[in-house]
């Protein structure tokens, strides 16, 4: 619960003016390739659907050669950082003052120290493998050259997220992987499914943005002005406006703001934006931010608590944590290199990113951390057992990151801030691998996402067979390749952990119960994948034939999984994941320069023929990334096997910086706790291969299926969650909509037409008192007066006489409302 | 019985009543234009009297005497326009006169 | 002769003519007008030259004017004043008359037979008006008021054989007469109560009264009554609420031109004759009675005023929004407008007195282009419905524009002369507000403002029919007009715009002549 | 900078457009004496447009550039002696606030001109949008705003740029009425004749509506300008008793003048008169409940004038209260803060959730502007340095995207004449450039770190967060429901399968790009730096705020 050391001092920091160009190199890909592309790809006179064509050449080209030079500069920046002292391994550059306004003084300004390095290593390593492998993958994409902007945009987005300075780049880049994010899963937008599912994700993740703001905000203020004279309570009804807000605080330029904190112990102090300053002011205890942040309290609830909640309201968004995960698995809509890239590699680590970056808030809070972990765990399983049914091998994939994003929650929840962060770093390689490796069983089996209709591959795709065999071999956590280590250690200091709170007190059976949770989800991982991995390759081939059992097994499934069953294969394009979109996905033309013809001719030689191994651009980058998902083992090599700490650790202490306090704990132990992990994970793979290995057991499978249909049946549909939604978020969303719109339309704008009609019935009312009511006074005075002398049957007057009457009676009124007035 | 201002202000008082009485109930234009003369002379009583009982010299009598004149040509320009409005209505009824309405 | 010889009183009248000499002038222009309509009774130029002559009377009449000394004096043993604020307004009329003059020589109202009569008498309705802003005594009002009117009562019976016209002129009379006996009869009511007929004695005669402590009720009633009928006299010429019955119907059914000239004429020489009275005779010492602004005599009267400006003003834009008859909607429009000029008197303060001043010469050219506007389009087309005004805009351009010109300027809206009229009233109304009775004034304020935009509608209207919708029919023929109308039209345009941004002159104008005789 | 000095620019870029609309008036009454060639009259009336509201916008430009941003004062002074007898003054000047409205008044005003210019087109768009001038009228197919009398259309225009620009430059009270009110006028006619079907409803309503707050606003200034002491005028002379000289009326209630004054109908006066100003101010923003003249106004107004509309006039009722409530009436603008923050969270929630509903495309984008106004209520009312910089930022940064959005739903409506969201689908295939600048401009608008719209939101969070917390966080839902509309509008018009009835749609024309793409880079720049506005309205802006004590 302490910092590792109490003479922590401040960042040193290293200018350096070359980091711009890493995130620039993207950037002006995806320009080119915006603004150019379409003619590039045309340039020697091809068709926009024609495969491997020069003009795509060309595309390419241009995105593979910024990534690898953006990756060059990060590989150099890598060794300069490595170059200095351990503590004070941090690159910096400000490009200019973003806005200043009072205390809030924000620069454009990228950092690297050693965790955004990683950071910066993966995305751009990855990233440059992952568009290699989209030359191949998307070669027949008439709209090639957008899909490469898109990618390029998203590494530029990715890039600020992670080099940001501070939190507003972070943000930038934070919402521009949202909207690549969108733009790529919404690529085939022509199918209305696939586009809602890109729409799905960004609203969803609106909904996390909205509590990282206000988290955002709620440091901000935590920190604020003359902090050590206001109690932490928030004022938020009356309005006074304090000096300290008013005057102090008003700032033009990022000098004089700098100018109203005071430095204290060579550290500035106030509320900032800037992780660096942020981290100094915290984690140096003399500045006495700490001591003030802890006191706080907000509407009774510790102020920390609550920006490492909200904060991580943000992170479930992007992570996909429950309960705001649902358009992960939706988002496989995207081509398959985006899912890899984007829903698995790096995008939806962000906020595993982000809490590891303020691990010195979070560890001052130790109900926040609670929460993270136990939501973490939750999800895990959550997502593990939805993964244990799904057919569709993307989306079992999909629910996989969801609940793999779960454990580096655990691990960043507990305190075990290198351990999340490494299981970053080998879920990156090993769902890489294993989201490339389906993307080439997709194109292999022509665009085919069903693993029923798959199976006995490792015949035809012995690349790909392997290499997904190792990332599995990886991710179920044996001993051999990376998912192993990392794992292992999340479960461990999981176990380890009594720290943790979730309402204020200490709570010691969390850790143990998270534990507990997350070794049943690590078992359920090495079940599902594989499930998938003998679904895939082994057995027969069912694609043309095969199918028919299998369909009959599912017979009571969701209609629109029976109507795919039925009709194979036929489809134009690449991934067809979402089985309701697949007969309107058959017609849809893809693009805006697709020609069907030319299409379909291009597609022709594909169809009903025999799973083919993939072209070299994807099988090199699979062999390169399972040879990373083994290799980086070395990187978390236990201490208790090495005796020297892990190197990633080691790299990483000087920012991971806050410890937590665990226990010690007997080796004996500790090894008995590996070789539980290694239990879980031979239980699953045994249970796995009882069922699937071969399709041999189908009869059993479909027995057991019927028996238990009613769970079956809603682990299936994903426990309604989708449909919860619709009726608990969205349908009010939408009913308060229109009865608002119906109230502005209707009565408030009704009562403003009331007021000119009411105006103008008055008027006409003022015309009907002159024309009928006055000549009915003046008849029933005449009446009176005639009626004296004159019969009663000539009873009207003339108008002359009216007006007399009026002026008469006005006059009247006059004199009398002078008595009456005092 | 000595009679004091207040009679001639009470037949002052009257005669504008009747004048005003006559010019509301009326059909007839010239009767109209015969209240008009009668509501004039109400106050003519007003002026003499006022001018006799209490602010005395000639300035009310003066009043009044501008006031005849001046009602005499009213009514020759009331009775042209009755004469023109018979010529027009063949009538010269009041009532007829309600052309114009809101 | 020498004048030491005769009696004081003479001496004075005969002292007094000589700063006389533009009625005279006026009154012997009468004269020469009914001689030579005698003269040329059968000329072919007929019109042109009497046009010429009665524009010659009140050019006359106003060098004359220009020549005289611009001290105030008190003339003919007290019975008028010359003064700035008669000088001033005096200019208003003759400008009015001109005005009048000369775009009822072109048009069909009034046929060249009959044309010199209608200039005698308007220029006798000149006279009469001049002496209404002069007045200073209960007399010279009730006999001024009596001048303008019975030429008035003629002038709007003056289509001979139309329905309308007669109508009009039979209610102008009888509704006149009412009013001015009724006017008279308050008159001796307070020529009794305050034994003097002078308005400043008047005052004085007040200020005893209340500084004796007023003796009964019935003494405050009467003051009362009297003030009450003295206000309905000018009320009806100034057509407030509750006497502005009579207005839209003689508008409607006077020859046009003539209407023009009453909806401006008449109604400055009442503002005049209201200043005076209200001013000269009832402006009691400052106070406030019960929450109440100035009283004279416990007579409430500013409060009464403003409320009357309230009816008036509400009322007139209320009616007028059911209009379709453009010269009765203007009609609706001049009552709101007075009851606009009646917030002025209802602050009682030179501020006040200073912006009915500004406003009656701002009104003047602005609602004479308006009406200048609804005779053009009643010459070519016969009618003044709005109906025959859609489309406007393509068949005279420049009527259209100057018509949406002058409506803007009526709405009160920059940089049009209206405008800053009405920001003078304003003004005089909320410089009250911190003073006693502030609330009324504050009330009375957002009452005109709002009023202010509710009139927009009824004049955007017009200027839709013009602008936006489409003519009648297929292929509309553009409107031919008199060259004196275009260029009254594009003059009075102008003026209203440049007054708009640069009104130095009228302000400067009125400051210099705000100077009211009292003694 | 060319021939402007610091103390023409102002003036040059208020009464250029009033030149060129003499000009044009001018050339009408030419036409109607000489009877010129009516398609000669037309050309030359759109020149003289172009080329008046392009002066303008140079020296609006220059004006920033002369502008020294160090100075917090007002700069860029020009001051005449008007009426004397009244104490009126041309009194035209710059400080940070008016110097952004200004330099976006012109950008705004000249890309509306360009867009009411039928040229740079080809046939095909030409021919959908009806902007072939044959010289017939079709009552079925109503020709495009920019071949129907156009003279009259130029001169309303370009009045509507003076109003505008001298609205943002003037320092006398007085002044500013009249500009206010001189926009006014075009705006009508501009609505009410060139607009859509229900053209005369919304035109009278605007009309109407903003009347009726300015009679308001006008009470209260001239009860400011009773109550004011007297000041120093131009020709060295004091004025008589009272002054309209904003900057010395701001003076004056720092030394207590108006504090002092006595109350109104028992309120305090300066409260009586705040709420004067007050809602005539925020029938301009528009502030709910006084918004529902917007969508009809927007809904009808041909495109260049929604332009305007959005860009510039909904920022004059921001501009209006801190140049006169903040400035002259600092008490009671303590006193509604609160007020004022709550409404500024009804504003843009309530509006956020009807846009949801909306199914014209143009009334969407409409009520997204009351939404987006809203924050600017929320951040000055929080009078904390980043609210209130960022409700300004946020003038600006609308002021370039709302424009952007009408321009978007004007290429689309000449093309099909119609807004319904749902009768389109899929366009994205046919119109790609077209469909990415949309998508630009919705994305900068529900506020897209990276793009203009924000950093004014960020800010005006950060700001008003410490001041009214729960209302900020009420607030911030409205990044939800932003997203909700403007994707579900991306989704249901632009993507799926292309509605054959669109095939062979045209993509953007020059004058689509002519007016779009400047826009979209200064989203892009500010997004990323918008500093470059900051910096000029901070000093300001914190001058401002710091005259406002609590209560």
């Amino acid at each position: 619960m302490e910092h590792a050391t109490s003479e922590l001092v401040p960042v040193v920091v290293s200018q350096v003016s070359y980091l711009w160009l890493i995130p620039l190199f993207p950037l002006i890909g995806a320009t080119i390739n915006a603004v150019l592309g379409w003619k590039l790809q045309g340039l020697f006179g091809e068709k926009p659907g024609q495969k491997g064509g020069r003009g795509k050449q060309l595309v390419h080209s241009i995105a593979v050669t910024a990534m690898a030079a953006s990756f060059a500069v990060a590989v150099y920046a890598f060794f300069q950082l490595k170059a200095l002292p351990s503590e004070d391994r941090f690159l910096q550059q400000t490009l200019w003052n973003m806005l200043t306004a009072g205390r809030l003084s924000v620069d454009f300004a990228f950092a690297l120290d050693q965790l955004s390095m990683m950071m910066v290593l993966i995305v751009t390593g990855v990233g440059t493998l992952i568009h290699v492998f989209s030359i191949g993958y998307m070669a027949e994409e008439p709209a090639y050259w957008r899909f490469f902007s898109y990618l390029n945009l998203f590494i530029f987005a990715m890039l600020l997220l992670v080099m940001g300075d501070n939190f507003a780049v972070m943000f930038f880049g934070w919402e521009g992987v949202g909207l690549a994010s969108y733009l790529l899963i919404a690529f085939w937008y022509q199918d209305k499914e696939k586009a809602a599912a890109g729409m799905k994700a960004f609203v969803v993740n609106r909904f996390g943005d909205f509590g990282f703001i206000v988290g955002l905000m709620l440091l901000f203020w935590g920190l604020g002005g003359a902090w050590q004279a206001r109690p932490g309570v928030l004022r938020n009804t009356s309005y006074t406006p304090s000096a300290e807000l008013n005057t102090m605080a008003a700032a033009t330029t990022a000098a004089q703001s700098a100018a109203l904190a005071p430095p204290v112990h060579g550290v500035k102090v106030g509320p900032t934006m800037n992780f660096r300053e942020l981290r100094d002011q915290v984690v140096i205890e003399a500045t006495g931010v700490k001591e003030h942040l802890v006191n706080s309290t907000v509407w009774g609830v510790s102020l920390l608590t609550l920006i490492g909640m909200l904060l991580f309201v943000g992170a479930m968004g992007k992570s996909a944590q429950l309960p705001l995960y649902v358009w992960l698995p939706d988002a496989m809509a995207g081509p398959t290199p985006v899912s890899a890239l984007i829903h698995a590699a790096t995008m939806v680590t962000a906020g595993v990113y982000m809490v590891a970056r303020l691990n010195f808030l979070f560890v001052l809070s130790p109900s926040a951390m609670g929460w993270v972990a136990l939501i973490g765990a939750v999800t895990a399983i959550f997502a593990a057992s939805i993964g244990f049914f799904q057919y569709d091998i993307k989306k079992v994939l999909a629910y996989s990151t969801v609940s793999q994003l779960g454990f580096m929650f655990i691990g960043v929840g507990t305190g075990a801030y290198w351990a999340g962060v490494y299981h970053l770093l080998t879920h990156a390689f090993f769902k890489a691998t294993l989201f490339l490796g389906s993307g080439s069983v997709i194109l292999g089996c022509h665009h085919e996402q069903d693993m029923r209709k798959m199976g006995g591959l490792q015949k035809y795709m012995p690349v790909t067979r392997w290499t997904y065999l190792i990332a599995t071999v990886a991710i179920a956590g044996f001993p051999v390749a990376n998912g192993f280590f990392s794992k292992d250690e999340i479960l461990w200091k999981a176990f380890t952990s009594h720290h943790l709170a979730l309402f204020g007190t200490p709570t010691p059976w969390l850790g143990p119960a998270i534990y507990v949770i997350g070794l049943i989800a690590a078992t359920g991982t090495s079940f599902y994948m594989y499930r998938s991995y003998y679904m895939t390759f082994t057995g027969e081939y069912r694609g043309d034939t095969g199918h028919g059992d299998a369909h009959a097994a599912v017979a009571h499934a969701p209609a629109a999984a029976a109507k795919v069953a039925h009709a194979p294969a036929a489809h134009g394009h690449a991934d067809a994941h979402a089985a309701p979109a697949h007969g309107a996905h058959a017609a849809a033309p893809h693009d805006e320069h697709d020609e069907p013809d030319a299409h379909d001719d291009a597609h022709g030689g594909h169809h009903g023929g025999v799973p083919h191994e993939s072209p070299w651009q994807i099988t090199v980058v699979l062999a390169i990334l399972a040879a990373g998902s083994v290799l980086t083992l070395f990187l978390g090599i236990p201490m208790l096997w090495s005796h020297v700490p892990p190197v990633l650790e080691h790299w990483l202490e000087p920012v991971l910086l806050a410890e937590v306090h665990w226990p010690e704990m007997p080796h004996a132990m500790e090894w008995l706790f590996q070789g539980l992990g290694v239990l879980a994970a031979t239980v699953g793979f045994v249970a796995a291969r009882a069922v699937y290995k071969d399709n041999r057991n189908e009869q059993a499978l479909l027995a057991m299926i019927e028996r238990w249909k009613g769970v079956w049946t809603t682990v299936f549909n994903k426990y309604y969650v989708d449909e919860l939604y619709a009726a608990v978020v969205i349908a009010p969303f939408q009913a308060l909509s229109r009865g608002l719109s119906w109230f502005d339309g209707r009565i408030l704008d009704g009562l403003v037409n009331l007021a000119g009609t009411v105006t103008r019935f008055v008027a006409s009312i003022d015309g009907a008192i002159d024309r009928y009511l006055v000549d009915g006074a003046v008849n029933a005075v005449a009446s009176i007066t005639q009626g004296a002398g004159r019969s009663l049957r000539h009873l009207q007057t003339g108008r002359i006489q009216t007006y007399l009457y009026g002026a008469l009676g006005g006059a009247l009124v006059v004199v009398l409302v002078n008595f009456l007035l005092p | 019985m000595q009679i004091s201002l207040s009679h001639f202000l009470a037949v002052g008082a009257l005669l504008f009543s009747f004048g005003l009485v006559t010019v509301a109930t009326r059909r007839n234009a010239v009767g109209v234009l015969m209240g008009v003369e009668l509501i004039l002379n109400g106050a003519n009583i007003n002026f003499a009297a006022f001018n006799h009982y209490v602010v005395g010299g000639i300035s009310g009598q003066i009043f009044a005497l501008f006031v005849i004149v001046l009602a005499a040509a009213e009514a020759a320009v009331g009775l042209a326009i009755v004469l023109a409005v018979f010529q027009t209505f063949k009538t010269i009824d009041v009532r007829a006169a309600d052309l114009m309405r809101e | 002769m020498d004048l030491q010889l005769l009696s004081p009183l003479v001496a004075e009248n005969l002292g007094s003519a000589a700063f006389f000499r533009p009625e005279l002038a006026l009154t012997f222009g009468a004269m020469a007008l009914f001689l030579v309509d005698l003269a040329w009774k059968h000329h072919p130029g007929r019109s042109g030259r009497l046009a010429a002559v009665a524009l010659l009377v009140l050019a006359v009449a106003a060098g004359l004017l220009a020549a005289q000394p611009v001290e105030a004096r008190s003339l003919f043993n007290g019975m008028i004043a010359t003064d700035g604020f008669a000088t001033f307004f005096k200019w208003l009329f003759l400008a009015a008359a001109a005005v009048t003059v000369m775009i009822a020589a072109p048009g069909k109202d009034f046929p060249p037979a009959r044309l010199g009569e209608f200039y005698a008498l308007l220029v006798a309705t000149v006279l009469g008006m001049f002496l209404m802003a002069s007045a200073k005594d209960l007399l010279m009002a009730y006999l001024a008021i009596e001048l303008v009117s019975m030429t008035s009562y003629v002038m709007a019976g003056f289509k001979k054989g139309d329905r309308r016209a007669t109508e009009a002129s039979l209610k102008y009379v009888i509704y006149g007469g009412v009013a001015s006996g009724v006017m008279l009869f308050g008159m001796s009511y307070l020529y009794g109560l305050l034994r003097t007929t002078n308005f400043a004695e008047m005052a004085v005669r007040i200020q005893d009264l209340q500084a004796t402590g007023l003796p009964a009720a019935a003494t405050k009633l009467t003051l009362v009554v009297a003030m009450v009928f003295v206000t309905a006299g000018i009320g009806y010429k100034v057509a407030s609420v509750p006497w502005h019955m009579w207005c839209p119907d003689v508008y409607e059914g006077a020859p046009t031109p003539f209407t023009a000239f009453l909806s401006v004429g008449p109604k400055a020489a009442g503002f005049a004759l209201a200043l005076r009275f209200f001013f000269g005779a009832l402006a009691g010492p400052s106070g406030v009675a019960g929450g109440l602004p100035v009283a004279a005599g416990g007579v409430p009267w500013p409060a009464i005023v403003g409320l009357m400006s309230v009816a008036t003003m509400t009322l007139g834009n209320l009616t007028a929004l059911s209009q379709t008859n453009l010269k009765r909607l203007l009609a609706y429009s001049s009552i709101a407008h007075a009851g606009y000029a009646l917030m002025g008197l209802s602050a009682v303060s030179d501020t006040g007195v200073q912006a009915i001043m500004i406003y009656m010469a701002i009104y003047l050219v602005m609602n004479l282009g308006a009406f200048l506007v609804v005779i053009l389009v009643a010459e070519a087309t016969g009618s003044e419905s709005i109906l025959d005004y859609k489309g406007l805009a393509r068949r005279h351009p420049l009527a259209a524009t100057s018509f949406a010109i002058f409506l803007f300027s009526l709405t009160g809206i920059p940089p049009f002369a209206g405008f800053m009229g009405k920001w003078y009233l304003f003004y005089a109304v909320l410089e009250r507000v911190p003073g006693p009775g502030g609330s009324w004034y504050a009330a009375l304020a957002v009452v005109g403002a709002l009023n202010s935009a509710v009139s927009l509608y009824y004049y955007a209207r017009i200027i839709r029919a013009m602008f936006i919708d489409a003519p009648y029919e297929a292929h509309p023929a553009p409107i031919k007009s008199s060259p004196v109308y275009t260029i009254l039209l594009g003059t009075a345009a102008t003026a209203v715009l440049v007054f708009g941004v640069w009104w130095t002159p009228i302000v400067d104008w009125s400051t210099a002549s705000l100077h009211m005789f009292k003694g | 900078m060319f021939f402007f000095t610091e103390g023409n620019v102002l003036s040059w870029a208020t009464f250029f457009p009033l030149a060129g609309a003499v000009l044009i008036v001018l050339m009408m009454m030419a036409r109607a004496f000489f009877g010129l060639d009516k398609k000669l009259v037309d050309e030359a009336s759109r020149w003289t447009a172009l080329i008046a509201s392009a002066l303008s916008f140079l020296a609006a430009i220059a004006a920033w550039r002369l502008y020294d941003p160090a100075n917090p004062g007002v700069q860029l002074v020009a001051k005449q002696v008007w009426i004397r007898g009244f104490n009126v003054e041309y009194f035209v000047g710059a400080d940070g606030l008016s110097i952004s409205m200004i330099l976006l008044s012109g950008l705004v005003s000249f890309i509306a001109t360009i867009a009411s210019m039928p040229w740079w087109s080809n046939h095909q768009t030409s021919h959908m949008a009806g902007m072939e001038d044959d010289g017939h009228d079709d009552p079925h197919h109503p020709k495009h705003f920019s071949v129907r009398m156009v003279p009259g259309y130029m001169a309303m225009l370009l009045l509507l740029q003076t109003g505008m620009m001298g609205t943002f430059a003037a320092l006398d009270m007085f002044l500013f009425y009249v500009f206010w009110e001189v926009m006014l006028l075009p705006m009508y006619f501009l609505i009410g004749i060139w607009g859509g079907p229900r053209k005369e409803y919304a035109a009278i309503k605007f009309f109407l509506y903003t009347l009726a707050g300015s009679v308001l606003m006008l009470l209260a200034i001239i009860a400011l300008y009773y109550t004011s002491g007297p000041a120093m005028m131009a020709d060295g002379l004091l004025s008589s008793g009272h002054t309209f000289n904003i900057i010395e009326l701001a003076r004056q209630a720092q030394a207590g003048t108006f504090a002092k004054a006595a109350p109104i109908m028992g309120f305090a006066f300066t409260k009586i008169v705040f709420i004067g100003l007050f809602v005539g101010f925020a029938i301009k923003i528009p502030m709910f409940p006084f918004h529902t003249w917007l969508p009809d106004a927007h809904v009808e107004a041909p495109t260049p004038i929604s332009v305007i509309l959005a860009g510039v006039l909904l920022k004059m009722g921001i501009y209006g209260i801190l140049r006169f409530n903040y400035a002259i009436l600092p008490d009671a603008t303590a006193w509604a803060a609160n007020a004022m923050a709550v409404f500024g969270v009804i504003n843009i929630v309530y509006a956020a959730f009807v846009c949801l509903a909306q199914t014209d495309i143009k009334k969407l984008i409409a009520y997204s502007s009351v939404s987006h106004m809203g924050f600017s209520l929320l951040g000055m009312a929080a009078m904390t340095p980043q609210g209130i910089s960022g409700a300004v930022l946020n003038l600006f940064t609308h002021g370039i995207i709302s424009p952007m959005l009408f321009l978007i739903v004007g290429v689309i409506y000449d093309r099909a004449h119609h807004r319904e969201i749902a009768k389109f689908g899929g366009l994205a295939t046919v119109v790609p450039e077209y469909s990415a600048v949309m998508g630009l401009a919705f994305f900068a608008s529900l506020g897209l770190p990276g793009l203009a719209g924000f950093v004014a939101e960020f800010m005006v969070f950060s700001g008003a967060f410490p001041v009214f917390t729960t209302y900020t966080i009420i607030s911030a839902t409205s990044v939800i429901i932003t997203a909700g509309y403007y994707l579900w509008a991306i989704h249901r018009m632009f993507l799926g399968k292309l509605n054959p009835a669109y095939k062979g749609y045209p993509d953007l024309v020059w004058r689509e790009r002519l007016t779009l793409y400047p826009l979209a880079a200064i989203a892009i720049v500010l997004g990323f730096y918008p500093q470059a506005i900051l910096s000029y309205i901070n000093g300001t802006l914190h001058l401002l705020v710091q005259n406002i004590r609590p209560l």
